[in-house]
């Protein structure tokens, strides 16, 4: 079973409400879920749509075989395109020829709510139309929002009531098993790096990472973080280096824009060896781009970020599940080596809904190498991995600078000098690649004898066309220190990369480090793929 | 604890820096058992070497962020005593933002400045703080810019403390350095500091620099602030500071409980 | 004939003048001649040098071999190693058990001079020991310093005679072809982009490239060149845009963190596609670094910096000539294609002075595709190359903006349109890279059948090298777009990169490109490397 | 020159900026023909998308960097008219080092600052100027930090026309943004904007906003700007301005006789 529908209005219609509730629904049904959510960059009108995907195996992607509309405005009902085999709409607002008609505003208006209530009209009909429980809706919304939820309640029962008298039912839920939470990639990356003993996060407002700040800001009071929001991202990265300098484990997050104001910062925590967390959430860039769209643009800016050469950490996730074990992961690796690291998510990733499986216990917390006292402390002590003990003040005195340093982390320009700590720093390249061998840097959704590799949330919706096409699929999760070892099984094969930008910025890092040539499935007008759409363009490459 | 480290000294012999490394390890021996939970932040110029040369932790930074360094410092173990050493240029050009908006918040940190009117390690440029005319190498004619009053700034900006030494009253600034410590919120101090290379105002400043009282009011110490040769405590005043406000408790819930919530 | 001394002290002993007067003293008598300068980042004492290579022939490196120091400190004196057929010093500080004693303090004394004038004496030294025309130096000083010079000149002229008579004559030196100016690689970059229109240059002061800020806030007012030195980096390169926007053509300087903090604006430019021609001098790195020695570190930064995807320039210089042309070219192309271009160099080229040999009528003014008038002026129109004519207000209402837009400039963010103008955008890689094809982006300094491949200052030095060893030396001159097209000669060569860097940046760009691998000649300590060096490490590669 | 664009406004029903784009475009009404030498500059946030609406030429730039863009096109061509539209996120966090030194340098250019006091396009958090307590999505339990008085520190920078308007006087507005236009040097308005979706202050200023009388001394202005809903010309002084001093002549050399000299 597997089926998606689509909620559509205007922003200011509660869509993206709408759209968790109803994937909250069919997961408290036991279902996997998927929702992806489509907004501009404005507070009201425009074009808004939640597409929901409901299945009874995993789920990672939408679809774009929808079968069922909810039109909450005029235009929103005209861009359908009529692939839908059910479309509903609000006929208080406006009349169409095909469809069913449901007076949502009317609604609304009896049960003396604002228009925004139309959208639990909205669930009600859907939840008839699929045959799920009312009475699962109606606990969700209490649930959500205490006592404020009666209106929610009453008006969702109206438009199931209705429903049941006009509308066709076009499937038959049952009870599929436990309820499954459902998470972003934002929330799920958030509670990961909470696990691996996160005490601090810190931003700049920045669409599609935004939400960690909101989710933390809340959650942050009972789960120990403490959420700061500074006067802009230059400040936010380097009062993060403040705070890992004095031992808080820290997690900063920002987008393409908020990074780039942030390379100066970056390249500091390369030479000071600070671990600092990035969250680097992709969207439509260059510069501001299409704020609130998708895109997986910034892998080169990234691995190359920052002046100079210094070791550092950039994973990318492919869905919630994963952000929540590469978050925990990561944290814990950037203190380990004492370096940068970035987690590169993207709009997809960040602000889909999606049911997860996580076993929080599969994170936790690693300290990193401590100093065991004695003597003076040396900050910057040169060892065979390149990694010195840590101490923070005032347990000792803590001397690290953004110079060129000695060992104690006075500043040094003398060529013996800088050549032994360049060396000293460089060489935590080979300990990190030494540490990721043992770890799985390269998912294999599925296999066979020509070869996908994607990356980051391409990685789910490639993987299911992979899946139909008997093509292997790789996922590459760590992308610096670039896996190699893992990935020498590509050379001699046919490959395509499938990544949501122009120049193929995976492509290019297979051709770097393995001299494989693969052809590149891009995409770059803000939107994600679909399982549907690679099928067709993969078809085309592996003919 | 070694209050000055065996690092050679390397700022030109005359220069005001001196003085302010001498006060600072000054207050250094009057805070005692303290001294070792003062954190050095430092920024990049002439005025950023200081790092090398006391014998605390430091964490010497990049042109212009001291502020956050400060803060994030100080967020993250509240028992830490953080002390910033700026530039002018660093403070008052590159990295004005965060000084505006540190004083705003008033995260109990302190903030001296090493306002020597002249970038100075990079050979002599105008800075914020340069009086019109300067003939530095970026501006052979003459800087044709108004320098700005850093005090008034502050000031405006919501400063809970804030004052002004000369490099050449290493008593007066020990003793502005321990008040601004022990301040609880924001404390910033200016320091008329001659450069010898590239601003030598040791004749200006000996002749000039004169003390005033505190004034009662943030209106009063505005119009103090408008000598700019006055030094002293122009104005001071306890108000909320930002961490108090900002930190988390100990955490109350797993992620596993936050988990089964979104269920 | 080719000789090598080296002028030795402290910060604050003049040693960069006094390096500056000795190689413009033998460009006046017709040498080529460079001179490479080392200091620490403090404003006295400390160690400080100037070694000077005088040769018949064109010269782009110092040399490790040194006949003559002339030491102003004690400390100076020691660190020179006993390779110097002739070591003078100043008898009136210290004394040493080798070595010819000159009194130079008690000269500048006498002259009623300040210690900083002993530069003077050591000159006058120097004149002698090569058999130089001392009346070339008085009116150098005459010519640099006018009615200053007097001090000077009557100094060089102690030194000279006392020289005379306790100094042996190394050399006879001749008067041997017309004076040949003598410039930094900073101050060629300003001087050819001059040529090719500039009329502003914005810069925040860093090491290296705040003598170009210098240079131009003097000869600017000449040459009308307004010059603004702003709050900050990002100040400058958003300033800039401005500028651009409004049709004056600017360049920005700064080194590579200023650059960080440029980040966000460089995308920015991407996107609304505004001409802005950046210079990266580039120091050793990461952070602050080792802020006033050499690297060459930052091209990979360079290459992918800015978030997002789009076309751009990337050129770097091996000497002060190339400089010159580059500067122009850039210029001229990025108005042009109206990209973003980082014309990067280093620390090396940006400081030492060096005879040059310029054409200046080889750069010009060339003019960008102008709107024709008509209709509505669309800033974006779509053309094939992806290039839209241009036009200035108040002349047309013109729309830019950093969000993605369509072809008149207002933001727009449906799938069409943001995939059509983000088509446009990229196009013009290919149209660069066809401009290019036509022009020289790899250097062949001398050939061979093994292959040495480098790029920025460490072209001349390995050249050198390469010409003893019979090894091709190719140098990568602009390096995005990068052209395959002129390297492809290379695949199945035995290849060496030199660059001064850990990680092998144009090695890694061999790779991508090309799929050819090379050895890398790498060097990390903040030195340059020279001819000799270099000798060396190849024949190790190639033997 | 059609001075409203057919772009379809995407501002909320009861927006405040509203008011102020039909104040700009009366403005442009009542320059005539220096309309089309009007170069309109706009931030990142709602206030930013005023750039599609006016049919002027306008660079619609990154978030906080108005200021420095309005500065580069005024150096480029000092017959245009740069006007820049900012929001108090933009102006007063992310990028204010740059409206401080902007008022220092006086470049002849206008800024105008949308302040809703918080961060809409981005859902609502506290800025700057936001009120402490406020509660948006990331401060859920009130904002901890102190407002900044915008007023008071550009008139501390050194800002030499300092004005405040109300996005619910249109009229006022008008007045204030051709006076601002006409003044040379750098003007800047703080606007107070209601923002329906996340910080409604309609009935608040309509009951409190007023109007003063410009102060004759900038002491007396600063007095002046205490006042939250205090509207009008609060400060107004001729200085030099900044392109004046730092524009080079034409040339008087070629790059030829510059290599001469260096032989
Ligand atoms: C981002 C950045 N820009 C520029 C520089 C170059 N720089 C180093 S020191 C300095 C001048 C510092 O002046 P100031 O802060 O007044 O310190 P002073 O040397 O006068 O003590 C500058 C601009 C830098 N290191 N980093
Ligand atoms: C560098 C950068 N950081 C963050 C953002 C995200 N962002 C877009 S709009 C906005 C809020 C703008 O607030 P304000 O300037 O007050 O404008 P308003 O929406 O209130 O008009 C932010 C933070 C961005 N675009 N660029
Ligand atoms: S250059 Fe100026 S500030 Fe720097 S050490 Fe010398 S006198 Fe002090
Ligand atoms: S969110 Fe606020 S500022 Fe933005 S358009 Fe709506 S009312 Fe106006
Ligand atoms: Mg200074
Ligand atoms: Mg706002």
């Amino acid at each position: 079973m597997d089926f998606c529908f689509r909620i559509a209005g205007m922003a200011g219609d509660g869509i993206r409400g709408a759209g968790t509730i109803a994937a909250r629904l069919f997961a408290r049904h036991g279902y996997h879920v998927f929702a992806n959510f489509e907004y501009q960059s404005l507070i009201r009108g425009g074009y808004s749509a939640a597409v929901v995907r409901v299945s009874d195996s995993r789920v990672g992607a939408h679809s774009s075989r929808e079968e069922v509309l909810v039109a909450l405005r005029e235009h929103a009902a005209r861009e359908a395109g009529g692939m839908h085999r059910v479309v509903v709409y609000d006929s208080s607002l406006f009349s169409m020829k095909e469809g069913y008609g449901v007076p949502m505003k009317e609604f609304a208006d009896t049960a003396g709510a604002p228009e925004i209530f139309r959208n639990a009209v909205a669930l009600g009909v859907l939840t008839w139309i699929y045959g799920a429980d009312i009475e699962v809706l109606k606990r969700l919304y209490r649930d959500a929002y205490g006592r404020k939820a009666e209106a929610d309640v009453k008006l969702a029962e109206m438009g199931y009531s209705h429903a049941s008298a006009m509308l066709p039912r076009l499937r038959e839920l049952r009870h599929a098993g436990r309820a499954k939470p459902v998470l972003t990639g934002n929330m799920a990356a958030a509670l990961g790096a909470v696990k691996a003993g996160l005490r601090y996060y810190y931003a700049y407002p920045m669409t599609p990472s935004t939400q960690i700040l909101h989710f933390l800001a809340r959650a942050g009071k009972k789960l120990g973080v403490t959420v700061v929001q500074p006067e802009n991202e230059i400040a936010v990265a380097v009062m993060a280096a403040g705070t890992a300098y004095a031992g808080g484990r820290v997690m900063v997050g920002t987008s393409g824009g908020g990074f780039a104001l942030m390379q100066e910062a970056f390249s500091m925590l390369g030479m000071a060896e600070l671990p600092v967390l990035f969250v680097e959430a992709q969207r439509s860039a260059p510069s501001t781009g299409v704020p609130t769209y998708h895109a997986q643009q910034d892998l080169r800016f990234v691995l190359h970020a920052g002046h100079g050469e210094f070791p550092r950490l950039v994973a990318s996730p492919a869905d919630a599940e994963d952000a929540f074990s590469l978050a925990g992961e990561m944290l814990n690796l950037v203190w380990r080596f004492q370096v940068p690291g970035v987690l590169l998510m993207d709009r997809y990733l960040c602000e889909s809904a999606v049911t997860v499986d996580v076993e929080p216990s599969a994170v936790d917390v690693r300290e990193p190498e401590l100093w065991k006292g004695g003597d003076e402390y040396r900050r910057y002590a040169i060892t065979p991995s390149g990694v010195s003990p840590l101490a923070f003040p005032p347990e000792a005195v803590v001397k690290v600078t953004a110079n060129e340093h000695d060992e104690a982390g006075f500043t040094a320009d003398d060529a013996a000098t800088v050549g032994r700590m360049y060396d000293k720093r460089m060489r935590k390249e080979a300990a990190i690649a030494g540490e990721l061998r043992g770890m799985s840097c390269v998912r294999r959704w599925c296999s066979g004898s020509d070869a996908v590799v994607t990356w980051g949330s391409a990685a789910p919706a490639a993987a299911e066309a992979c899946e139909e096409l008997g093509l292997a699929c790789l996922q590459v999760r760590y992308l610096a220190p670039f896996p190699v070892w893992e990935l020498e099984q590509l050379k001699g094969k046919r490959v395509a990369c499938v990544e949501c930008n122009y120049s193929g910025a995976l492509r290019s890092l297979l051709r770097e480090h393995l001299c494989v040539d693969a052809e590149l499935i891009g995409r770059w007008d803000g939107r994600p793929f679909t399982p549907e759409e690679l099928v067709h363009r993969l078809e085309e490459v592996f003919r | 604890m070694m209050l000055r480290t065996s690092q050679k000294i390397v700022w030109c012999p005359g220069c005001g820096n001196y003085g302010i490394l001498r006060a600072f390890v000054k207050t250094l021996e009057a805070l005692e058992d303290n001294a070792g939970r003062v954190v050095l932040v430092s920024g990049v110029g002439c005025h950023g070497k200081i790092a090398d040369y006391v014998g605390v932790s430091s964490f010497h930074t990049i042109h212009g962020r001291v502020p956050p360094v400060l803060t994030g410092i100080k967020l993250a173990d509240m028992s830490l005593i953080p002390v910033g050493f700026a530039g002018d240029g660093d403070a008052y050009n590159e990295g004005i933002a965060h000084l505006i908006h540190a004083a705003r918040k008033n995260t109990d940190v302190t903030m001296v400045v090493h306002n020597n009117s002249v970038y100075a390690l990079t050979t002599g440029q105008a800075t914020a703080t340069s009086p019109k005319g300067f003939r530095g190498r970026s501006t052979p004619e003459g800087n044709p810019e108004e320098p700005l009053n850093p005090l008034l700034l502050l000031l405006a900006a919501g400063a809970s403390f804030v004052a002004r030494g000369f490099a050449g009253n290493v008593a007066q600034l020990t003793e502005l350095m321990l008040q601004a410590i022990s301040h609880r919120g924001f404390s910033f101090i200016d320091v008329l500091q001659p450069c010898v290379a590239f601003n030598n105002t040791w004749e200006l400043l000996r002749k000039r620099v004169h003390e005033v009282k505190t004034a009662g009011s943030r209106e009063k110490a505005m119009e103090l602030a408008m000598d700019p040769f006055a030094t002293g405590v122009f104005y001071r005043e306890s108000r909320q500071v930002y961490e108090d406000a900002v930190t988390a408790p100990e955490p109350t819930s797993t992620v596993e409980q936050v988990l089964e919530s979104l269920r």
